[in-house]
């Protein structure tokens, strides 16, 4: 782009994330990994980057991209607080040439590039494998998170769809976790005396919350489709007992890398202005794997498929980056776009 | 069909428990004063809520006869409005589309003060920061600028100085002549006597009588169903040791005991303040020796314990004194709580004994000591204040214009107490707006001006004309 | 007397609005029961009180403060700067929980002090005063933890305390037992005590209690401190449940500290009211989201019968006075 | 008391603030603010500045309203759920987000004034249904406005939210002109007295608690119109930040005494804070912890101020 050659001149590009809350593990490692690659090489020596957090207040968030517009950044990186409530501020910086790509919460202005999971996707397989393990009978409840935001609406669709099909599954209770495990948990145990036999439970976020609420109450566990929390796969494994049969679907938090990766290659020019898709890494209780999938020394509210791994890997970090935002040692970055 | 401006007749009317009204009537002419007169309680001010349409009567007709205006004996200025948007409220100058002219406001309202008579009062000034006898003046002035034919004022006088009382009297003898109704009430009986074409008494929330000539003692009798004997009590001769000494600003204040000490002089020269500061309540912290010890007093707790202790009664006892919905045995108690308790706890039977015995000692009546203090009658709530510093054993006692509003009856008690305690050995620091209790109770007075002692004078003085001469030299009106 | 003199006099007397705030909460339990199979059993209401206690914390704190006319919006953070503190140095080690105790209560004691001599000594309004002091906490809490990166963050609540609310004593679990000793504290503090009749009295009139002798910017002082020191009560009796502080911990207590005070039949103005009602406020409130969750009313819905009950309740008996 | 001196508390605080910000800008970037900084300020304090003044008039009344959250949201969800098409249903959509958060306003001030219910737990129990509602309109966010009508209220390029931003004032200042302009501060300065000498004391509740929605619901078209599509919670930020900016403006919690314009400085200097600590290059986690004390010492200085003068 026109922008890039002088830019390029005086060295670095700059790239900043702005995120909405800092409101649990996830997001904390989602900037811990995009603080680690900024500190890795190519990004270190072509990218100067900067991290804000508005606190879930859109107002903020539109001041504080402004202001970013005013540095004259080249990219900005969003997690946003509004699906919509950025559309005018993203407008201008796209005015002005300045690369916009959003991840995870996205923003809806068509001018800006997205990376993201497909969310619906996310909510469908859940609710499939609880379907599949209960053979299509049985009472299922819903955890969902956050209400009002891009995320939770997709997978609630998503997972509504695949419980409607199938006539023998009864929803018997939905309420929202707000992505939190305490709350979630909070929730669930207010719920559980006044719910029947509950067979499976479809959580957005928070997941090992809602099993510690089930084994508080007594309950058997039942199946679970849940999120990437270290805690949930720790019942996966069984480390922590007792075994829960369960699928953890996870929003990855390195989705911040690869966002900063695509304004970086758009930049320069190394990649077309088009959006990403990535897959979602997923386990089971058959396949989680301790110290690549599920770690018993760290806590239950880290996120534990903070990178992706196999032959078809988009991006692979160790744990430091995203348990202390330090990065990898002695590696270069390499970020595969698909 | 009669002839009354206002006519109300057979209303009762309840506030909560409380039976205010019953089957209470009242009726005034136009073209006549026409007093209310009844003890505190009586229900004079409900009566003249319910003429006004502030209050809904449970039951029974009222009338009214014309533009009515009303002067309500809570004062109801604005305390954050200036004196001209409070004057202006609802008839403010306006410009073309109706709308306020806000320069307009001051000239306008400086325009009415001056029609009233009312040179020196700035329309700007907030009322907030007016002397209560100013703000009185001003509240006067909203309701007699609104050319009424029926005028009702619910005790206008009470906060007012002589000579604010003879123009206020004026205008209500003015407004006579040009055919309003002018309908009053006060408990003082003298203007009543002065003042009043007609006089209905109200007792217990019913009409009693409406007479043409009544003496004050047929009045109280009438009004509390008691005869007094003579108004003031005899004082005994005050002792010599010294029982406060203390210099606040420009004023000495040396109390003994056994002595009453009035504080004279017009409303607003700095008495309040001296209270205050000798109660550790004031802007100053001055030094002051009580019963022969120097204390520092910077806050009220440190006057309730200093040496032989003071007490300080305040004017207004629903603002300063009383905690309304809190039992009476709470607001004996209150200022000597640790006095009955062990480790932080209060020890209800010795509690309940002190209260008692104050409660016999003063004859307050109240069903029980649990009833909230804000249910019993104006005297009686008096006397409960009066009882907590009885409680407390304070020596000095620092009463402020404490009969302010009290009625005839409720006073004479007052007077006799005030006198048995000094008697006892207590000594009594003492103002009142009404300058007639400090000719007659005091043993000594100081006449303030200005902040400081303009003359001393020994008492009983007798004549309140002489201490509102001492007032008085080199003023002017208002 | 009669029964129904009795009866009468209670009604109109200063309990009025306790008995009240009772048969709110025996209302809607009795209606959940009967709409819902499962909501009246003992498991049932076991959950809904241990929930209920979270409430009961900080509504104690937020009652202490209204009943001096004062309120303590600082309290989300005030919750969640506690759990993080608890939980910083505890490390999940249960030798070191008496010393994290003491620090998280701390913690909640000292930003009521300051809260209180904001609002008492420096005359800043109690809403301003404490919601500035929440952004305060919340700056540090976000900051010195980085966002709870810090790995000291992420421990857990050391067993002794996670026993608090899985552990039983005759049935009960040991959290009710904690909620009753608090219960008690607070009405003996209250009713028993010089240092509640001067609060009563700062609440109906500051002036004249000032007057007869009442440390007045004291009792308010105290009174803050309280507030912060059972916000974080509730801050450590969290992360005993959850095991983890998490960011948003407080967010939800703060509108429901206030609610449950008033459901709970104290004066919003001042002056009035009893802990007792606020247990049943708290009661209240729970017992009210379980069974508009256990209805499966859509979210929506919830938000909007939960807003009409609350009005509905405060029809029955939170007016103010009706005089004239 | 002028409306100059009223506000005085506002202005100097939005004085010291917009120094601070020319400060902090011009080392960090070399150069002064440009329009696009002053137009995108504008746009984005446009919502508050309109919430603010409603919450003043409330305030004044001795009242405080923490439904402007719903009311707001409720507002959003209108405008955004209906305007998929032209700028003429666009338009129609804001006039009934408007009339919405007038009828919501109004209904607080009934239950308030003759439900004798004080007004902080009114405003908390309705704020609980009106945030239901927006959520009913508008369950996922979403909606898209028209071009042409944001070209209108909140052009990115062309100031025209000065336009509004002098008809929110000019409004202020002809209300503060009307007879119900004055009770309004009669009201707040004490109510019993006010009832006393015959001010409509129900009706001026229920007109200020009106007026607030209808505020909330302008707040709403301009947020609608700066972020060019909707979201049901959009509101909730509103409530901490206009009684922020009412006490910032110098408006007594007591009633009776300050004025909105105040308040709309107040708004001004809370949304320039946000740029103050962001060009100071402060660690935004610790942003709540400035604001915070941002709050506090503005009024403490405001009540030094008031304790010299007295
Ligand atoms: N708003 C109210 N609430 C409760 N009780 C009231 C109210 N107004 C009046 N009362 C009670 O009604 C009775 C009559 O009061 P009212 O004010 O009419 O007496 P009053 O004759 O004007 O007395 P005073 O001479 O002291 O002014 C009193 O017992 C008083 O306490
Ligand atoms: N502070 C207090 N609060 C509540 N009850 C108290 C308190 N102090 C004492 N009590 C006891 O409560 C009981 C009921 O109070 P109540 O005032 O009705 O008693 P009472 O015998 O009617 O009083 P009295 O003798 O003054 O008529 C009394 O026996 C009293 O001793
Ligand atoms: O996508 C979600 C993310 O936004 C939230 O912060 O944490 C949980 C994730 O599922
Ligand atoms: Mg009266
Ligand atoms: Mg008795």
């Amino acid at each position: 782009s026109e922008k890039a050659t002088p830019q390029e001149s005086k060295g670095k590009l700059k790239i900043a994330l702005s995120n909405s809350f800092i409101g649990n593990g996830w997001r904390v490692e989602m900037e811990n990994v995009f603080k680690a690659a900024c500190a890795m090489p190519p990004y270190k020596d072509q990218v100067d980057c900067s991290v804000f957090n508005a606190g879930n207040d859109v107002a903020t968030q539109s001041r504080q991209i402004s202001n970013l517009i005013a540095q004259g950044v080249d990219g900005i990186v969003i997690n946003a607080a509004s699906t919509s409530g950025l559309n005018g501020v993203v407008q201008q910086a796209c005015d002005r040439k300045i690369v916009v790509v959003s991840f995870d919460n996205t923003v809806d202005n068509k001018c800006g590039l997205t990376v993201n999971t497909d969310q619906v996707k996310f909510g469908e397989q859940l609710a499939q494998f609880i379907v599949d393990q209960l053979k299509g009978q049985g009472n299922v409840v819903m955890v969902t998170g956050v209400a009002g935001t891009g995320a939770d609406n997709d997978r609630n669709a998503g997972a509504k769809k695949v419980f409607d099909a199938n006539p023998g599954i009864k929803v018997v209770a939905t309420y929202s976790g707000s992505w939190d495990s305490a709350t979630a948990q909070r929730q669930t145990a207010a719920q559980l005396p006044s719910l029947p036999k509950v067979d499976g439970v479809w959580v957005s976020g928070g997941t090992d919350g809602v099993i510690k609420a089930f084994l508080e109450a007594n309950r058997p566990v039942p199946v679970v489709g849940g999120e990437a929390e270290n805690g949930f796969r720790k019942y996966l494994a069984g480390v922590t007992p007792p075994k829960v049969n369960g699928m953890s679907i996870g929003q990855p938090p390195f989705l911040s890398v690869i966002s900063l990766e695509l304004a970086r290659a758009v930049i320069k020019g190394e990649h077309p202005k088009t959006s990403v898709t990535i897959p979602f890494p997923m386990v089971t209780s058959e396949t989680v794997k301790v110290g690549e999938t599920v770690f018993p020394d760290l806590p239950d509210s880290f996120f534990a498929d903070f990178t992706d791994s196999g032959p078809n890997a988009t991006v692979v970090l160790c744990q430091e980056a995203a348990t202390d935002g330090t990065p990898c040692p002695g590696k270069t970055l390499a970020v595969k776009l698909g | 069909m009669d002839t009354y401006a206002v006519h109300a007749e057979g209303v009762d009317r309840s506030f909560g428990g409380v039976r205010a009204l019953r089957g209470a009537s009242f009726a005034a002419r136009p073209g006549e004063i026409h007093a209310l007169a009844g003890e505190n309680g009586a229900g004079k001010s409900t009566m003249i809520k319910v003429l006004c349409g502030l209050v809904k009567p449970d039951r029974g007709t009222v009338r009214v006869t014309g533009r009515l205006a009303t002067a309500f004996q809570e004062l109801s200025l604005l305390p954050d409005l200036t004196i001209a948007e409070n004057l202006l409220l609802h008839d403010p100058p306006r410009g073309r589309l109706g709308l306020v002219v806000r320069r307009r406001l001051v000239p306008v309202a400086k325009e009415v003060l001056h029609e009233h008579g009312i040179d020196d009062l700035d329309p700007r000034t907030v009322t907030r920061d007016l002397s209560v006898a100013h703000r009185q003046v001003v509240e006067l002035v909203r309701v007699l600028a609104t050319r009424p034919e029926v005028l009702i004022l619910d005790e206008p006088t009470a906060a007012l100085q002589e000579q604010q009382v003879a123009w206020l009297a004026e205008h209500m003898r003015r407004l006579r002549a040009e055919g309003c109704c002018v309908v009053f009430t006060s408990h003082r009986w003298r203007e009543i006597e002065a003042l009043a074409d007609r006089v209905t008494v109200f007792r217990n929330g019913t009409h009693v009588t409406t007479r043409e000539r009544l003496t004050e003692s047929e009045a109280v009798t009438l009004m509390s169903g008691r005869t007094l004997d003579a108004t003031y009590p005899p004082l005994a001769p005050p002792g010599d040791t010294v029982a406060l000494e203390a210099r606040v600003g420009d004023v000495e204040v040396k109390l003994h005991r056994g002595e009453i000490l009035g504080i004279g002089g017009l409303a607003g020269q700095g008495q309040r303040e001296l209270f205050l500061t000798l109660f550790g309540a004031g802007r100053q912290k001055p030094a002051v020796t009580v019963g022969g010890t120097a204390r520092t007093i910077r806050k009220p707790k440190d006057a309730i314990r200093a040496g032989i202790g003071i007490a300080y009664v305040p004017e207004d006892r629903k603002a300063e004194g009383l905690l309304l919905p809190m039992s009476v045995r709470d607001n004996l108690a209150l200022a000597t709580l640790e006095r009955r308790s062990v480790a932080g706890f209060v020890r209800r039977a010795a509690e309940h004994r002190a209260v008692r015995d104050i409660v016999d000692r003063l004859a307050v009546r109240t069903a029980s000591t649990g009833h909230p203090v804000g249910t019993l009658s104006g005297g009686n709530q008096q006397k409960v204040l009066m009882g907590r510093w009885l409680l407390s054993g304070a020596e000095v006692l620092l009463l402020f214009d404490v009969t302010r509003g009290v009625d005839a009856a409720t006073k004479h008690d007052f007077y006799a107490l005030v006198a048995d305690l000094a008697a006892q050995g207590r000594a009594v620091l003492l103002y009142s707006s009404e300058t007639e209790e400090i000719a007659h109770l005091c043993h000594r007075v100081l006449v303030m001006r200005e902040g400081r002692v303009a003359a001393e004078l020994e008492g009983p003085v007798g004549d309140a004309e002489l201490i509102v001469a001492a007032a008085m030299r080199e003023r002017e009106h208002v | 007397m009669t029964t129904l003199d009795t009866a009468k006099r209670v009604l109109a007397g200063p309990h009025r609005r306790v008995l009240y705030a009772f048969a709110a909460a025996a209302t809607i339990l009795v209606a959940g029961a009967v709409i819902h199979p499962g909501f009246g059993s003992w498991t049932s209401l076991r959950t809904m009180l241990v929930l209920a206690s979270f409430i009961g914390f900080v509504g104690a704190g937020q009652m202490l403060v209204v009943l001096v006319g004062g309120i303590d919006l600082s309290m989300p953070w005030v919750l969640n700067g506690a759990a993080i503190v608890l939980t910083t140095s505890s490390l999940g080690q249960s030798g070191r929980l008496p010393l994290a105790v003491a620090l998280a209560l701390g913690v909640g004691a000292a930003v009521g002090l300051a809260n209180g001599l904001g609002v008492a000594w420096l005359g800043v309004p109690a809403v301003v005063m404490t919601l500035g002091m929440n952004g305060v906490l919340q700056g540090l809490s976000l900051g010195l933890s980085k966002g709870l990166t810090c790995g000291s963050c992420a421990s857990y609540a050391p067993e002794p305390l996670r026993r608090l609310v899985v552990g039983r004593l005759f049935g009960v679990p040991s959290e009710l037992l904690l909620w009753a000793g608090v219960a008690l504290f607070v009405t003996v503090l209250l009713t028993l005590t010089t240092f509640g009749r001067r609060v009563y009295a700062v609440g109906n009139n500051p002036r004249a209690a000032f007057l007869a002798g009442v440390g007045v910017r004291g009792v308010t002082v105290v009174l803050y401190m309280l507030s912060g020191v059972f916000a974080a009560l509730a801050g450590i009796t969290l992360v005993a449940y959850g095991g983890q502080p998490s960011l948003g911990l407080g967010d939800p207590y703060l509108f429901e500290s206030i609610a449950a005070v008033v459901v709970g039949g104290v004066s919003i103005l001042g002056g009035r009211g009893h802990y007792v009602g606020v247990v049943a406020g708290s009661v209240t409130l729970v017992a009210i989201v379980t069974l508009l969750q256990a209805e499966r009313v859509p979210e929506y819905g919830r938000n909007v019968i939960y807003g009409l009950v609350i009005l509905a309740i405060l029809f029955t008996y939170g007016r103010e006075r009706a005089d004239d | 008391m002028s409306e100059l001196r009223a506000a005085t508390l506002g202005y100097a605080v939005l004085a010291a603030t917009a120094i601070a910000y020319l400060v902090v800008y011009t080392t960090s970037l070399g150069h002064l603010p440009t329009p696009f900084d002053y137009l995108s300020l504008l746009n984005t304090s446009l919502p508050l500045v309109f919430v603010a003044i409603g919450q003043s008039l409330v305030v004044l009344t001795g009242g405080i309203d923490l439904s402007v959250g719903g009311m707001v949201g409720l507002g959003v969800a209108i405008v955004a759920a209906g305007s998929t098409s032209g700028a003429a249903v666009t338009a129609g959509w804001m006039l009934a987000a408007v009339g919405a958060g007038a009828a919501c306003g109004a209904v607080n001030g009934l239950i308030v004034a003759k439900g004798r219910i004080a007004p902080i737990l009114t405003t908390l129990a309705t704020l609980s249904v009106y945030s239901g509602l927006a959520l009913k309109v508008l369950p996922v966010p979403g909606g898209e406005i028209s071009p042409a009508v944001r070209s209108v209220l909140t052009d990115p390029d062309v100031p025209t939210g000065l336009i509004w931003l002098g008809v929110a004032v000019a409004g202020w200042l002809v209300l503060r002109r009307t007879r119900f302009g004055m009770r309004v501060y009669a009201v707040g300065s004490d109510e019993t007295a006010a009832r006393a000498v015959g001010v409509p004391t129900v009706w001026v509740k229920v007109g200020v608690y009106a007026l607030s929605g209808v505020c909330s619901g302008l707040a709403a078209v301009f947020y609608v119109s700066t972020t060019t599509s909707g979201d049901p919670n959009a509101g909730d930020s509103f409530i901490l930040t206009s009684i922020a900016a009412v006490v910032v403006g110098g408006i007594a919690f007591a009633g009776g005494r300050g004025s909105a314009l105040g308040a709309v400085a107040g708004a001004f200097a809370l949304t320039l804070v946000i740029d103050v600590l962001f060009f100071a290059g402060i660690d935004p986690l610790y942003q709540s912890l400035f604001q915070g004390l941002f709050l506090v010492v503005a009024v403490l200085l405001g009540s030094l101020v008031r304790w010299r003068r007295a």
